[in-house]
């Protein structure tokens, strides 16, 4: 189980209703880690979500680390 | 000094500007989006809110930047982002690029301005004149936004 | 109100662009031309002097701002350029284009100031820290300058 | 023979040593004209020259008439 803290941005945001969550899981990667919060959730379908751990962008498959800061980012509408 | 940055208010663009002179450009070309009342075919948009993953986002503005300054023969590069509640007309973002000739900072201009649409975390909340809203790119709001 | 014009003070930007506002804007591109202190490879450009045929001048930027509004979907677009002896740094030509969507505003931005350049009877003498002073694109000139 | 009137700019004006001059001609042409006044203050090389009569750009073979107004046009550098 690592401790880590999860972030949400607009629609997500909006979605579960808070900014920031912190929690313990079992998940080994952020990819795993998506799969548990949407079993919790029930996120929206966004197309392509990207993710970022501790504020870079990284692949779905990196591991999660104790203190680890996650964001998901959905299709992104600047300008 | 920053060369990308998010801005809750307006911005300066006197300042933006001056802050790209250099005696040796002989070209500025600089691009800013404005809040329209129209999108993507939809009329009657009345206001739109900006938010932004800021952390992430000013690295990864400044990344596109610095990238825009090793692909183009440009002297200086800035861009700068609104966040928060926009009305129609306001400046939503600008992009100044000054370089001894205009073919690199039109091209630089361009190459910052795509890149910050489609790289840096920020999300565009349309709210319409039939009191519905929903998040730009993505089609869950946009069903939501008719429901 | 003239689309192009001449100007022999100093141009006020925030008014120029102020003009192109537009609600079903989204997208703003301007260029400026900025005096710099060299050209075609000689440095120790001290300030410029630009001289116009007026008369066939603002005809001529009329003629290319209505063939930029006829080529590209864009909303307005302006031109404004100096006269008279020029500092370095100082502003030499603006163009501002409004536009709904990006691609046309620079587009059109690009098409103004390439025509404008090429067409619009505007001369350009070059005063160098040396001395010696030449009308740009014009060889006799540059072969006096170095006489 | 028309009365017309010649504008000089920029390195004609300096060449020329004046912004103007009106004159009696019996040059048919815009490039009669040009002609002539070449024999009279030999212009520098100036590469692609263009003309205009009225403060409209014209042709070479345009015909002049009584109260023109011609103005030579060196290679611009706008911008």
């Amino acid at each position: 189980m690592v401790q880590i803290r999860v972030e949400y941005f607009a629609i997500l945001r909006e979605h579960v209703g808070c900014t920031h969550e912190a929690l313990s899981t079992p998940a080994a990667t952020v990819g795993d880690l998506y799969a548990e919060l949407d079993r919790r959730h029930a996120f929206p379908a966004l197309g392509h979500l990207k993710v970022a751990v501790n504020d870079e962008f990284c692949e779905w498959s990196t591991p999660l680390r104790d203190g680890d800061s996650v964001v998901f980012i959905p299709p992104v509408a600047g300008g | 000094m920053k060369r990308f940055d998010f801005s809750r208010g307006a911005v300066d663009l006197v300042a933006c500007r001056a802050q790209l002179a250099d005696p040796a450009a002989g070209a500025y070309a600089s691009f800013e989006g404005w809040v329209r009342n129209h999108n993507e075919g939809r009329a009657g948009v009345l206001r739109l809110e900006y938010e932004g993953y800021e952390q992430l986002g000013v690295k990864e503005g400044e990344r596109i930047i610095a990238e825009a300054l090793a692909r183009f023969d440009i002297g200086d590069a800035r861009c700068i982002h609104r966040l928060g509640e926009l009305d129609i007309g306001e400046l939503a973002v600008w992009v100044g690029v000054s370089a001894a000739h205009r073919d690199a900072a039109f091209a630089a201009c361009r190459y910052i301005i795509d890149e910050v649409k489609h790289r840096v975390p920020i999300w565009k909340k349309e709210h319409y004149a039939d009191g519905n809203s929903g998040w730009v790119n993505c089609e869950a709001c946009a069903a939501h936004a008719h429901a």
